[in-house]
């Protein structure tokens, strides 16, 4: 069985079209770049300001100007373009953004996300994600299952949210999860684990979908 | 009309308490000069306005770690443990702001805008104490303009007029900031001729900036 | 992903009845061979939102004298009889809106924004039926976004990804138009390969453009 | 006696100060660029996307790219910068331009202006005078003080409304007024009118200023 990360980025690289514009979130989302099919052109939007952002530089090339939204030394592509904060969160806000990938602490069952702060404990702030998370067309959560064996795909949200209704697909190392005003479906299922024990890493409800199938990888 | 100053000059427009715009994403696009200003003429109980506190070491990080900020209004503030430990033994008053909310603040009270309507935040701790307005049936949140004493910029191309072009990331908060203080100081990374830049390409107008300081690097 | 097409094919984009935006200043920065395309297909009916109607003989000036448009936004019609005869008899339905604010709601089409708030327009005809909210203790007028089937554009230097440079006073609505339309067209005035405009210098970024057509001028 | 529409250009030109930004509008304000002091530069700003603009161009030397806001082809002069019609009304309404320069076709005596329709007659719209007339720090008229002998400065405008209560200066042929919360006030006198002769063409009142000059020419 390959990494838990590297299986969810995988499948999480699955989910675009040619020509997609796709924002990646930090740690796990920013590994989906990295299996995006052949013959998939996808354009990358860093919120800090720009899109056409290609791979980390080789080391001593690095470029203080060019960083990505976690601050990395970056590359840009040919046909990349730059702009201001205001312009790239009008393009983020106004729906111009394809996909964004996110990371979680709490996702529930209508799709309620909690991933900016934990009361008393961890208070990092949203930064651009209450606004990626509104405006992009469609949210996808990349994330592990539990966290220390506990769900972290809730029937509620308990943790300050980042936004209410706005994930469309979570995408796990033990499966996909689609969700519509119609509930919650298992899409997706990793080829090791069984409906079952989804239902006992999960405390949402869901569905599992008629059309089950095995997950890409 | 000689708008070039030296530091020290720079140095004796800004006060104690004073409302101060600084921009820059984790450092990249931050006037370093002018802040490194701030820090050696000690002034107190600044009101910081911007999306990140950097690093401790950088940018505005060095403000926070030094103790001048009384008052924070940033995106971000998790790439900085200081921040968050003053935050939490109440040494530092913190709001946390959506980034495109924050650009879209700075941007109307440059613009002269009363304000406007963004679905950012609705549904989540950002909506308490505003305004909730219903248009086509959709929720928005109504957002006030910002405005400061201060702003410090940093210019990649700044002519003597002090017009100003910005390289790839480092744009970011430059160019609304530079609408949306009383007086605005540009750190010139590099300094140029009138003319030299294309007025095509100008990114911030010279009628916005006030005075010109020769960066370090 | 190739955006080039020919003018027929874009002009097989375009139907009776649509909103269509169209760019320039009294002409300078309206696309001329689109506009010429929608007046040899004698497209019935359209809702056009513009800053002005040229002269009769230039830009969107043809369409009004060709009896194309049904319905009007604009700022200023001054400088086309036409426009003003035919609104006195009926033919043409017109709204004026202040320039500013028309290219403040067209933005915030754009950019996801619900509205925003403009001391531009209060205590004249322009409040009519707007809410009014204080600020303050000030007066503004709430203003919605608006946005359209189809944006013609018109670039000055383009890229084959759709990347725009503009030249001189031709940027003027161009830009925010790009953000606001389902389908977004543009005229290149010079087709350059991609990798010709500089990232930095890149006006309305390629992600906003479905396809381009080339300019007759 | 030199030319009615010269005496007044010549007399509104004295109002700048060296470093100025300002917007003429179209018509006589126009003719207030002739007439700028020596040693007073001022940066003019065109509502359709410029500052710095220069003089018209040389017949033959015209560039079709660039107009001023009445469509007239015009020259831009080293360090002016081009923006979008959202970045030149950002301008406008946020306070950014000194003064504008109007025409009027009745203003009264709290202020109140109206110069963009004649209901049934003349509805050429509003184009930028309205932004202009609530964002600009100060409200120049420039205006003959009659129309067929008819005053046009009254104790309350009878015409559709730019904006209210925004004008600050009225200059015409026989004299110069400021306006005031205290009321309006006649500071100048030109060298060949009395009073008494004021008073027959106004029929707002105004008070005599203590101060009274005669115009300066």
């Amino acid at each position: 069985m390959m990494d838990v990360r590297e299986r969810i980025a995988r499948r999480v690289a699955k989910e675009f079209k040619d020509g997609d514009i796709v924002n990646l979130g930090i740690g796990m989302p920013t590994l989906v770049a990295n299996y995006i099919p052949e013959g998939v052109e996808i354009i990358f939007q860093s919120e800090n300001g720009f899109v056409g952002m290609g791979p980390a530089p080789q080391e001593g090339n690095e470029d203080p100007d060019i960083v990505n939204a976690g601050g990395l030394p970056v590359t840009v592509l040919k046909g990349a373009a730059y702009f201001d904060s205001a312009t790239s969160f009008g393009i983020i806000r106004g729906g111009h953004v394809d996909a964004t990938v996110l990371g979680a602490l709490q996702v529930d069952e209508v799709g309620n996300l909690a991933n900016w702060m934990i009361p008393g404990k961890l208070v990092p702030g949203m930064g651009g994600a209450m606004d990626l998370v509104v405006g992009a067309k469609k949210v996808i959560l990349a994330m592990e299952h539990t966290a220390k064996g506990r769900p972290k795909i809730l029937k509620e949200c308990t943790l300050p949210l980042t936004a209410r209704k706005e994930v469309n697909l979570i995408v796990t190392e033990m499966g996909v999860f689609d969700i519509t005003p119609g509930g919650m479906f298992l899409r997706e299922i990793a080829p090791d684990v069984t409906v079952e024990q989804i239902r006992e890493a999960t405390e949402a409800d869901f569905i599992v979908s008629e059309h089950l199938k095995v997950m890409e990888e | 009309m000689n708008k070039i100053i030296s530091l020290e000059q720079a140095m004796d427009l800004v006060h104690d308490g004073m409302t101060v715009m600084i921009p820059g994403f984790m450092g990249v696009g931050t006037p370093e000069t002018l802040v490194d200003g701030l820090v050696e003429k000690g002034l107190q109980d600044l009101f910081i306005i911007c999306t990140d506190t950097a690093r401790p070491n950088v940018g505005i990080g060095k403000l926070i770690v030094n103790g001048q900020v009384k008052k924070l209004y940033a995106s971000h503030i998790g790439t900085n443990p200081e921040t968050g430990r003053m935050m939490n033994e109440g040494l530092i008053d913190v709001t946390l702001i959506p980034q495109g909310t924050l650009a879209e603040r700075i941007r109307a009270g440059g613009a002269g805008l009363g304000g406007f309507l963004t679905p950012t935040g609705v549904g989540t701790v950002v909506e308490e104490g505003k305004q909730k307005i219903v248009v086509d049936g959709k929720d928005y949140l109504l957002e006030l303009p910002l405005r400061a004493d201060v702003a410090l910029i940093r210019g990649s191309k700044v002519d003597k007029k002090g017009n100003i072009w910005y390289n790839a990331a480092t744009r970011n908060f430059n160019t609304v900031m530079a609408t949306a203080a009383k007086t605005v100081i540009v750190e010139a990374q590099e300094l140029v001729e009138v003319g030299e830049i294309d007025p095509n390409n100008v990114m911030t107008p010279g009628i916005f900036v006030d005075y010109i300081v020769r960066g370090n690097a």
